[in-house]
C-alpha cells in the first residue's frame, strides 16, 4: 500500500475499508422491492459474504434501502429515519420508482424523484432489481466508499435547506405521532 | 406437561445441514445463467424498426419516448424516430415487445445496471447496447402476437358468379366487420406520409373503430372529396407501408374508407355530416378544364374557400377516367354521381359537353377566369405498333371501357387477347369476361412485374382470365375481310439489365406461336391531347414525355396556368390526381391572393 | 392493581413488522390492552391508476398489489374480464394457471415459514425456506421471464406456452422441496419450543371467525372447512383431487399446521396438473390491446390465495379502460380489524408472531 | 329460514317475497344481484345475514357514476352453507352522500367504510373511526372520485425528472414531413398514449 | 511500593487477547451458523471490520450523561470480570487479580454491567430499550439462581471460594469438576445458555419484538464499545466456565480448544431454536436448572 500524504491518510483508508466491508442495512421495507431483499440476504445469494447485515434500528444502520416507490406518508418517516442514522450513512435507491416514478408516475400519492428529498448514493436498475442486481449495487457502493465518493450524508448536511424545501412541498404537515425509537 | 424430549432434540438434526456444501450462488464470482425468457434490458434492431411508436403507445408507464436518431430520416414507411426507454419508468412487463409490429424490439438477458447518477437511466435500445442482438431473451416472435395480424376477410362474389354481370365484386364490410378491422390499427400514422393526399388515416380508422362513422366521413372529406371512389379503387400505397403489414396483413385502409363513405348514401346526407366551413365569395374566378378527380378536387376546395369555380367537361358526365375508365363492377357509376352532386351543392359549376379548343378556346376562358387548371387526363391510347392494328376487331382498351361504361354495345367475339399488364389491361380483360369472351392477357414481363394491383390480377385469375407472361405480340393476322383472325406472338426470356435496371424481356428466336382471336385489345398506355393549347402558350410551358412540368404548387411556367392529374404526375392514379388537385388549390389561392396584394 | 400503560409504536420501521405498516399498542406490563393499526404507508392508488389505463395495461400493475404472491391478482383480473366479456379460455391455459397459482402458493408458504420463524428468532429457517423458494422463482423466471412479477396470466389465457422440458424441471423442484420437508419439520414444526410459543396464542374463536370475516388458513385454523377452491371452483380445481386441511386449535399453532399440510397438498396438486395437462392452445387472443373495448358489465371473482379469499370486483362501462377495479385482499380484513381484535390480551412479544400467522401483507391492504 | 340447499332460484324467490321493490336477478351461477332502494339496504342486509345465512361480508365497494351524479354502493355477501353470493347494489346521491354504518352487523365493515369515506367522501353515520385512514393530510377532492385528476395532481405536486423533452410525437413528425394538416376534430380520434 | 511489572503487563494484554479471541470467535460462529444455513457466510475477520467501522462512525445522539456512561459501565464490568479470572493455570503473566474470595466477587461483578446498561438505557426514553432492559434484568434473575446454586454446590464440595483453588483441585483429567460434580455442571451449563444470550434465551435483543432491545438507542462508537465489551465478556465467561468445570488450561492451545468447544453449546442450541418469551424463559430456569442446582447441593451436603 503506498502512502500518499496528499490524497488520503492511512487512517482514512482503513476506515473506508472497514466501512465498505461492514454495511448494515436498516430493516425498513419501504416499498415492494423489499421482496428481493430476503433472497439477497438468505442462503441462495448470501449477502453476508460482503459483510451485509440487517440492523434493527436506524441508530445502528449504515445503509437505508429505499426499495421502490415512496408514498408521501412513508417519505415523512423515511426522512426522520434517515436523520436518525449516524453518518457516514448511505442511501440506495431500488428500481425505477426511485429514479423517475416508475409505474406510479401518475399516482397522486408517491414521489417520483427520490434525489430531491434524500441524497442517494447508488441507483439500481430494475423493477424489481433481482438479487444479483442488488449485490451489484452494493459492490458499486463499496467502490464509491473506497474512493471516498459516497458522501451523500455530507451533501445532505450542506444542502439541508434545499432538501427541506423540497420535502415541505410534498409533506404539508410535519406533525408526527411521537415515535420513541 | 410432559417433557417433549423429541421436540427438544429434533431441531438439532438441522445441524447436519452444516456438513453439506452450501447452495449459494457466489455472485459475482459465479453467475447463474438467466432463463431463456428473462426480461432484461431492451434491445432494438434499429434497421428493422420503423419508428411507429406503438411501443410508446402501449407503455402504461409512459416510459418510452420516440427520439430522432442520426442516420434514420423520415421517409415513407419509416418515421425516422426510434424508441428510448426511461429506465426510471420501465417495469419490464414487455408489453412493448409483444406489441411491436416489426418484432424489432426485444428484451435481452442483461439486467445489471448500477449508477450513482439518476439522469443516466435513459436507455436507447440498440444504440446503447449494439451487442444486445446476440443476447436476446424475451422475444415477441415466441408468443402469440398481441396485435391482430389477420385481416377481416372481405366478402366478394365468387369468380364464376362475377362474370355473369357487372355487379360490384367486393361486397364491402358490414358494420361489425368494419369495427373489427378498424380496431386492428395501432394509429401510428406512417401510412399518411406515403399517401399522396396525406389523408388523416389513423384518425378516421379509429373513428370507425369507436363506432363513429360520421366522424370518419367528416375526417375523410377534410382533404379528399372523392373518398368513396378512393374507398373502391385507390391504389392504396398506404397499405404497403402499414406497420401491421410487416408481420401480417396490412389494415384494409381502402375498404374501411369505402365502408365509412358508403354509410352515407345521398348527397344531402354528406352535406349534413361533413358540414364544411364555406368562406364567403371572394370575387375571384377559376376555370378548370376536365371534371376528373383532380379537377373535381380542386373545384370543391376552391369553392369552399370562396372562389367562383367553373369546370369545363367535354363529356356528358363528370368523373373523367374514374367515370369512363373504371368498370362498373369496381366502381358503380351512381357512387360518382352522388359525390359530384354533393360537390355541385357546395357551389361547383360544371359545364358539360363543353370541349375546350372546340366549344370554347383557352383564350376565351382566360378572359373569364383569373387562373386556369388543366386536368384533362390521358385519354389518347398508345398504339401497339403492329400491322393490322386499325382494322376491325382491334380495339383500344380506353375506348373499349368508355364505350362499355356509356352503355354502348361493343362486339368483341368470344376469344379476346388483351395486350398489356396495367390496371387498364386487367379491367379490359375482366370486362371482356363479363361479355362472355374467353380472355388471355399477354404481357412482356413476368407476372410479378405487372404494374396492376395484385388483387386485380388475382380477381382476374379467379374469373378465368388466362395470363400469359413473357409474351411479345408480333403481328395481328387478318382474315380476308380485313378482320382480326389471329395473333402471332413470341415467348421471351428475361435478361438482366447491365445498367442495373429491371430485367428486360428478350424474344426467344423461333419460339413463335399463333393464337386465334376474335378481338385484340391494346392496353399499353395512354397520353394526353394538348391540341387545345395555343402555340404561344405551348411554347412557354414545358412538356416532357407527354407530361406538363409543374412546380410543387402545380403551377406551370405560365403563372396563371396550372396542371394536375395524369398530365402532371407519373403515378397516373386517382389518389395522385386528387393530391394534385388539392395542391393546386393552394397554389391557385396563393397565386391569386398574391397578385391581389400587389 | 392496574399497571401503568405505555404506548408503543411498532413500525413503520421495525424489524418485526411485515412490510410497511404500524401498530400502535397500549401496553400494561407485557400485555397489550389496545391495538390500533395504521396503514397507508404503501398506498399507490392502484385502483385509481387502473382507471387511467387500458385493460391490457392494467395487467402489469395488478401484480404489484401483493408482492409476495402476485399471481392471484393477475388471475383474478383476467378471469373477471373473461367473465364480463364471455371469453373462453383454452383448457391448457387453465391448467397452466393452476400450476402457476399453486407454485406461487408454495413460494408464499416458503416466505411465510421464514417470516413466522424469523419473528420468533429462529433465523435458520428463513435462510432455508427463502433460499429454497428461490428455486420456485427460478421456475417462474423460466416460465414467465420474471422472478417476482410475472405478467404471465392475462385475459384469454396465459402469455407464453410452457418451455420445452419445463414440467420435468417442475417435478424435479417439487421432489427437492418435498425432500426438504423433513428438515423443515425437525427444525420448526416438531420443535418443542415453537409449539410452546404458538399454542394458545392469537386465538380466533371458532364462533367468531366467519362473523369477523376471517378467510384462508386462519379460518381453517379455526376448524372451519372453507376454501374458495372447493366452494366455488375456478379454473380446473374441480377436476383435481386435494383435501382442505383444517385444525381446531384456533391459534397460531393450528394455522401453522394447516399451512404445513397445504404445502404438501399444493405439491400434489401441481403433480396432478402436470399429469392431466392437455395439449393444445394456451391463449385465446384478445383484440388489438390499444383499442380493446370490454362490453359493459360487472363481475366479482375470487381466488384462494395463500392468505385466503382474494376478490376482484371489476366494472366495465364499455370503454377501453376499466370503470372500476376494487381489490379485496385477504389481508385487508386480517391486517386491520382482525389484528386489532386478537392482539388485545396478547403478550407484546407475540405481535409480530401473530401478524405473521395471519399473513398480513400491507401492500395489499392499502393498494 | 336456514336453507341448506338454497339455490339461486330459491334465493331469488325468497328475497322477492319479502322485498317487493327489489330488482333481483341471477347474474350467473352462484351470483345473485339485488338492486335496492338505499333505505332498505340495512334491513335487507340484516335479513340476509340472519335469515338467509349470508354470514360472510366479503366486500363493500363503491363506484362513482359521475354522469348520473350518483355513487353506487355494492355489498358482497357470501353464504358458506349455500356457496352463494349476493351482490347488493344501491345508489347514493353524489351531492350529499350518506349512509349508515354496518359495523354492528359485521365488525370488519368498519374498515371498508373508513376507506370508502376517505376515497369517495361518503359519510357513514355511526362509524366512529371515520377520518384519516390511508392518506395523510389530504386536502381537496377525495381521490377516487372520477373528477379528481391524478395525472394533473401528480404533475403539479411532484417533481418529474427532466431530460426527456427531446421526445417527439410520431404523428407530428410524420405530418410535419408530409405537410399534412390534421384538423382538430380529427385529432380527437387519435390513439395516443395515456395523457402525459 | 514494589510494582509487579509482570502483573501490569498481564493487565494490559489480557483484555487485548480477550478482545481478539472474542471477536474472532464471533466471526467463526457466524461462519458456522452460515454453514448450517446452507450458505458461506462472511469472512472470519468480519467482526473486526464491524467494530472498526462502528468506532469510525460519527456519533451525534445524546440522551444525557447516563446514556454516555452505559457502554462504559458495560466495558468496565467485562474487563473487571476478566481481571479476576485466571486465564491460564499457573501463569504469572495471566494470573491477574484472582484472590481467595474471587468466585463470590465475580458473581457480583458480572451483574454490574447489566445494571449499568439499565441505568443508561433508562435515560434514552426508548420503550424498546426499556422493555429490553427489564427483560434483561428478569432473565438475569432467572439464570442467576441455578448458576449460584451450582456454584454454591461446588464451593461446598471443595470448601473454597477461590478459582485458583478450584484449578488446583482439577490437577488431572479425571479430576475435572465436570466429572466430580456433574449435576452442578448441568445446572450451570443451562444457566450458561441464558447467560450467553443465544436463542432460546435471546429475548433481550429480540429484533422482531423490540428492535434490538437495550442498544436500540446506541449507534456508532457506543455500539462499538458495547460490541467490544460483549466480546471480552464472552471470552471471560468461557474462561470462567473452563476454569471451574473443565480444569482450566495450561497453555493457549488448550484454552482455545476448551473454550471453543464450550462456546459451541449455546451457539449450536441458538442456531436451531426459536426464542422463549420472557416468562417462559424464567419459568424454564426456575424449573429444570434450579432443580438440578438444588439436587447438586443436596448431594454434596448429604455426601459431606
Amino acid at each position: 500500500m503506498t502512502y500518499d500524504k496528499n490524497s488520503k491518510k492511512i487512517v482514512d483508508i482503513i476506515q473506508n475499508f472497514a466501512r465498505k466491508h461492514s454495511l448494515w442495512i436498516l430493516a425498513y421495507g419501504t416499498g415492494c422491492g423489499a421482496i428481493e431483499v430476503p433472497p439477497t440476504m438468505t442462503s441462495r445469494y448470501d449477502g453476508e459474504r460482503f459483510g451485509l447485515r440487517g440492523a434493527a434500528t436506524p441508530r445502528q444502520a449504515d445503509v437505508l434501502l429505499i426499495t421502490g416507490y415512496l408514498a408521501t406518508k412513508t417519505l415523512k418517516r423515511v426522512i426522520r429515519t434517515y436523520e436518525q442514522m449516524q453518518s457516514p450513512k448511505y442511501v440506495i435507491g431500488f428500481g425505477s420508482c426511485t429514479i423517475n416514478g416508475g409505474m406510479y408516475w401518475d399516482s397522486y400519492n408517491t414521489i417520483k424523484a427520490l434525489d430531491r428529498y434524500l441524497p442517494v448514493d447508488v441507483y439500481i436498475n430494475g423493477c424489481m432489481p433481482r438479487p444479483e442486481s442488488v449485490i451489484s449495487g452494493f459492490i458499486k457502493l463499496q467502490q464509491l466508499i473506497s474512493e471516498g465518493k459516497a458522501n451523500g450524508a455530507e451533501k445532505y448536511q450542506k444542502n439541508l435547506e434545499w432538501y427541506r424545501e423540497n420535502q415541505k412541498k410534498v409533506i404539508h404537515n410535519w406533525k408526527m405521532p411521537d415515535y420513541n425509537w | 406437561m410432559a417433557f417433549d424430549i423429541k421436540g427438544v432434540l429434533a431441531p438439532f438434526s438441522a445441524l447436519k445441514q452444516g456438513t453439506k456444501p452450501p447452495h449459494t450462488v457466489r455472485y459475482p464470482k459465479e453467475k447463474k445463467e438467466t432463463a431463456a425468457r428473462y426480461r432484461g434490458l431492451h434491445f432494438n434492431d434499429l434497421e428493422e424498426c420503423i419508428g411507429c411508436g406503438t411501443c410508446a403507445t402501449i407503455c402504461q408507464n409512459a416510459a418510452i419516448d420516440m427520439i430522432h436518431v442520426d442516420g434514420f430520416e423520415t421517409n415513407s414507411g419509416d418515421s425516422g424516430l426510434r424508441p428510448r426507454v426511461d429506465n426510471g419508468r420501465c417495469c419490464w412487463c414487455a408489453l412493448c415487445v409483444d406489441v411491436c409490429p416489426t418484432g424489432s424490439l426485444n428484451l435481452t438477458k442483461d439486467y445489471v445496471y448500477v449508477s450513482e447518477d439518476p439522469d443516466s437511466f435513459l436507455w436507447m435500445p440498440g444504440v446503447d447496447n449494439p451487442e444486445g442482438k446476440e443476447n436476446l431473451s424475451f422475444q415477441s416472435a415466441e408468443g402469440k402476437p398481441l396485435l391482430e395480424y389477420e385481416r377481416i376477410p372481405m366478402h366478394e362474389l365468387e369468380g364464376t358468379e362475377r362474370v355473369k354481370s357487372f355487379a360490384e365484386v367486393l361486397l364491402g364490410y358490414n358494420e361489425e366487420e368494419a369495427r373489427k378491422e378498424a380496431a386492428r390499427c395501432v394509429g401510428c400514422s406512417i401510412c399518411t406520409d406515403i399517401c399522396p393526399v396525406h389523408m388523416h388515416i389513423p384518425e378516421y380508422i379509429n373513428a370507425i373503430a369507436n363506432g363513429d362513422d360520421e366522424a370518419a366521413v367528416k375526417i375523410i372529406y377534410d382533404n379528399n372529396p372523392l373518398g368513396e371512389t378512393c374507398g373502391k379503387v385507390c391504389t392504396r400505397r398506404c397499405e404497403t407501408v402499414c406497420a401491421i403489414g410487416h408481420r401480417g396483413e396490412p389494415i384494409a385502409i381502402r375498404w374501411l374508407k369505402g365502408y365509412a363513405t358508403s354509410t352515407v348514401n345521398n348527397a344531402d346526407l354528406i352535406e349534413k355530416i361533413v358540414n364544411p366551413e364555406i368562406l364567403p365569395p371572394n370575387g375571384h374566378s377559376v376555370g378548370i378544364i376536365g371534371a376528373g378527380p383532380s379537377g373535381l378536387t380542386a373545384a370543391y376546395y376552391l369553392s369552399l374557400r370562396g372562389f367562383n369555380v367553373t369546370i369545363y367537361e367535354s363529356k356528358s358526365h363528370a368523373g373523367g377516367m374514374i367515370m369512363y375508365g373504371i368498370p362498373k363492377y369496381r366502381l358503380p357509376l351512381d357512387s360518382i354521381d352522388k359525390q359530384v352532386e354533393y360537390m355541385e351543392k357546395m357551389g361547383v359549376k360544371i359545364k358539360y359537353n363543353t370541349k375546350v379548343g372546340k366549344d370554347i378556346t383557352l383564350e376565351e376562358m382566360k378572359q373569364h377566369h383569373e387562373a386556369i387548371l388543366i386536368g384533362i387526363g390521358f385519354e389518347v391510347p398508345y398504339e401497339l405498333g403492329l400491322v393490322g392494328e386499325n382494322e376491325e376487331g382491334s380495339i383500344q382498351a380506353v375506348n373499349f371501357l368508355r364505350n362499355i361504361n356509356s352503355d354502348r354495345h361493343v362486339e368483341i367475339g368470344d376469344k379476346v387477347v388483351v395486350i398489356g399488364g396495367g390496371n387498364v389491361a386487367i379491367d379490359a380483360a375482366r370486362v371482356s369476361r363479363r361479355l362472355g369472351a374467353d380472355v388471355t392477357i399477354l404481357y412482356r414481363r413476368r407476372v410479378e412485374d405487372m404494374p396492376a394491383d395484385w388483387e386485380e390480377i388475382e380477381g382476374a385469375e379467379d374469373e378465368g382470365v388466362h395470363i400469359h407472361p413473357q409474351a411479345i405480340p408480333l403481328e395481328i393476322i387478318l382474315d380476308e375481310n380485313k378482320k382480326v383472325k389471329a395473333l402471332k406472338y413470341a415467348n421471351a426470356e428475361m435478361i438482366p439489365d447491365p445498367e442495373g435496371g429491371r430485367p428486360r424481356p428478350k424474344i426467344i428466336e423461333g419460339d413463335e406461336h399463333i393464337i386465334e382471336v376474335t378481338s385484340v385489345i391494346g392496353a399499353i398506355g395512354q397520353s394526353a391531347d394538348y391540341n387545345f393549347i395555343p402555340e404561344d402558350i405551348k411554347n412557354q410551358i414545358e412538356i416532357k414525355r407527354g407530361r406538363i412540368i409543374v412546380n410543387e404548387d402545380q403551377q406551370t411556367n405560365v403563372p396563371w396556368l396550372f396542371a394536375s392529374g395524369d398530365i402532371a404526375n407519373r403515378r397516373a392514379d386517382a389518389i395522385s390526381a386528387i393530391a394534385d388537385g388539392y395542391r393546386a388549390v393552394k397554389g391557385i389561392e396563393k397565386f391569386i391572393l398574391k397578385s391581389e396584394n400587389k | 392493581m392496574r399497571e401503568k400503560e405505555t404506548t408503543i409504536y411498532l413500525g413503520p420501521q421495525h424489524p418485526g413488522i411485515t412490510g410497511n405498516m404500524m401498530v400502535k399498542l397500549k401496553v400494561a406490563g407485557d400485555t397489550i390492552v389496545k391495538a390500533e393499526t395504521h396503514v397507508g404507508y404503501l398506498h399507490r392508488a392502484f385502483e385509481k391508476l387502473m382507471e387511467q389505463r387500458t385493460w391490457t395495461q392494467s395487467f402489469p400493475i395488478v401484480c404489484r398489489i401483493c408482492v409476495p404472491e402476485p399471481d392471484p391478482n393477475e388471475e383474478n383480473l383476467a378471469r373477471a374480464i373473461e367473465e364480463i366479456e364471455g371469453r373462453e379460455v383454452p383448457e391448457r391455459a387453465k391448467y397452466i394457471r393452476v400450476m402457476v397459482l399453486e407454485l406461487a402458493r408454495l413460494a408464499t408458504y416458503g416466505l411465510w415459514m421464514g417470516g413466522q420463524s424469523g419473528s420468533m428468532g429462529l433465523y435458520t429457517m428463513p435462510q432455508w425456506t427463502i433460499g429454497d423458494r428461490d428455486y420456485i422463482l427460478d421456475l417462474f423466471e423460466e416460465l414467465t421471464g420474471g422472478r417476482v412479477y410475472h405478467m404471465y396470466i392475462w385475459a384469454g389465457g396465459v402469455r407464453r406456452d410452457l418451455p420445452e422440458g419445463f414440467t420435468d424441471r417442475v417435478l424435479k423442484t417439487l421432489d427437492y422441496l418435498e425432500n426438504r420437508l423433513p428438515d423443515y419439520d425437525n427444525l420448526l414444526f416438531n420443535n418443542a419450543l415453537f409449539q410452546k410459543r404458538a399454542q394458545g396464542v392469537g386465538i380466533i374463536p371458532k364462533d367468531k371467525a366467519i362473523e369477523w370475516g376471517v378467510v384462508g388458513p386462519p379460518l381453517r385454523g379455526s376448524g372451519i372447512k372453507h376454501d374458495v377452491r372447493i366452494d366455488e371452483p375456478y379454473e380446473v380445481y374441480d377436476k383435481l383431487n386435494f383435501i382442505v386441511p383444517t385444525s381446531d386449535g384456533c391459534d397460531v399453532w393450528s394455522r401453522a399446521l394447516v399451512r404445513r399440510q397445504e404445502y404438501e397438498q399444493s405439491i400434489s396438486i401441481i403433480r396432478q396438473v402436470i399429469e392431466k395437462m392437455p395439449k393444445g392452445d394456451y391463449y385465446n387472443k384478445i383484440p388489438n390491446p390499444l383499442t380493446w373495448q370490454v362490453p359493459p358489465g360487472e363481475a366479482y371473482v375470487k381466488t384462494e390465495s395463500a392468505r385466503g379469499e382474494f376478490g376482484y370486483y371489476v366494472v366495465s362501462d364499455g370503454s377501453i379502460k376499466p370503470r372500476r377495479v376494487h381489490v379485496r385482499g385477504p389481508a385487508y380484513v386480517h391486517g386491520v380489524s382482525l389484528l386489532e381484535k386478537i392482539l388485545v390480551g396478547a403478550n407484546i412479544a407475540d405481535v409480530s408472531f401473530i401478524m405473521n400467522s395471519l399473513g398480513t401483507c400491507p401492500p395489499e391492504i392499502e393498494r | 329460514m336456514h336453507i341448506q340447499d338454497c339455490t339461486e332460484n330459491t334465493c331469488v324467490d325468497q328475497i322477492q317475497k319479502i322485498f317487493h321493490t327489489a330488482e333481483v336477478e341471477i347474474q350467473r351461477k352462484k351470483r345473485v344481484k339485488v338492486k335496492l332502494r338505499l333505505d332498505l339496504v340495512p334491513l335487507f342486509l340484516s335479513y340476509a345475514r340472519d335469515y338467509l345465512n349470508f354470514k360472510h361480508l366479503a366486500h363493500i365497494s363503491c363506484v362513482d357514476w359521475i354522469e348520473e351524479n350518483e355513487f353506487e354502493l355494492i355489498f358482497m355477501l357470501w353464504s358458506y352453507e349455500a356457496s352463494l353470493m349476493i351482490m347488493v347494489k344501491t345508489r347514493v346521491n353524489r351531492e350529499k352522500p350518506e349512509f349508515i354504518t354496518l359495523s354492528h352487523l359485521w365488525p370488519q365493515a368498519e374498515t371498508y367504510e373508513r376507506e370508502i369515506h376517505e376515497m369517495y367522501g361518503i359519510n357513514f353515520k355511526g362509524n366512529e373511526r371515520l377520518g384519516e385512514f390511508i392518506l395523510e393530510d389530504w386536502e381537496g377532492v377525495p381521490p377516487m372520485r372520477r373528477d379528481f385528476d391524478t395525472i394533473k395532481y401528480s404533475k403539479e405536486n411532484f417533481y418529474q425528472r427532466p431530460g426527456r423533452e427531446d421526445a417527439q410525437d410520431v404523428r407530428e413528425t410524420i405530418s410535419k414531413h408530409s405537410g399534412e394538416e390534421v384538423p382538430d376534430f380529427a385529432k380527437e380520434f387519435s390513439i395516443r398514449r395515456i395523457e402525459e | 511500593m514494589d510494582i509487579n511489572w509482570l502483573k501490569v503487563l498481564g493487565i494490559i494484554i489480557t483484555p487485548i487477547i480477550a478482545f481478539i479471541v472474542g471477536v474472532a470467535y464471533g466471526g467463526i460462529v457466524r461462519n458456522i451458523t452460515a454453514r448450517v444455513q446452507n450458505r458461506f457466510g462472511p469472512p472470519v475477520v468480519q467482526n473486526f471490520w464491524d467494530i472498526i467501522k462502528l468506532y469510525s462512525k460519527k456519533t451525534t445522539v445524546s440522551h444525557g450523561w447516563m446514556h454516555h456512561l452505559a457502554p462504559v459501565f458495560a466495558i468496565t464490568a467485562s474487563v473487571t470480570t476478566l481481571y479476576f479470572i485466571p486465564v491460564l493455570r499457573d501463569s504469572k503473566l495471566f494470573a491477574n487479580l484472582s484472590f481467595s474470595g474471587d468466585l463470590i466477587f465475580l458473581l457480583y461483578i458480572m451483574v454490574f454491567g447489566s445494571l449499568g446498561m439499565a441505568l443508561g438505557v433508562g435515560q434514552s426514553g426508548n420503550p424498546n430499550a426499556a422493555i429490553g432492559v427489564s427483560r434483561g434484568l428478569s432473565m438475569m434473575v432467572g439464570y442467576e439462581i441455578p448458576f449460584v446454586l451450582a456454584l454454591v454446590a461446588i464451593m461446598i464440595q471443595f470448601h473454597t471460594t477461590s478459582l485458583n483453588d478450584l484449578l488446583a483441585v482439577q490437577d488431572k483429567f479425571t479430576n475435572w469438576i465436570i466429572f466430580q460434580s456433574p449435576i452442578a455442571f448441568i445446572a450451570a451449563i443451562l444457566a450458561f445458555l441464558g447467560m450467553m444470550g443465544y436463542a432460546p434465551f435471546d429475548v433481550v435483543i429480540a429484533p422482531a419484538e423490540i428492535a434490538s432491545g437495550p442498544p436500540s438507542e446506541f449507534g456508532g462508537k457506543y455500539l462499538g464499545l458495547m460490541q467490544t465489551s460483549r466480546s471480552i465478556f464472552t471470552f471471560a465467561k468461557l474462561v470462567l466456565f473452563t476454569d471451574i468445570f473443565l480444569g482450566g488450561a495450561g497453555d493457549f492451545g488448550t484454552l482455545i480448544v476448551k473454550t471453543f468447544l464450550l462456546y459451541m453449546i449455546p451457539v449450536l442450541t441458538g442456531i436451531v431454536n426459536p426464542r422463549f418469551r420472557t416468562e417462559q424463559a424464567i419459568r424454564f430456569f426456575w424449573k429444570w436448572p434450579t432443580v438440578f442446582g438444588v439436587i447438586a447441593i443436596l448431594a454434596v451436603v448429604m455426601k459431606g
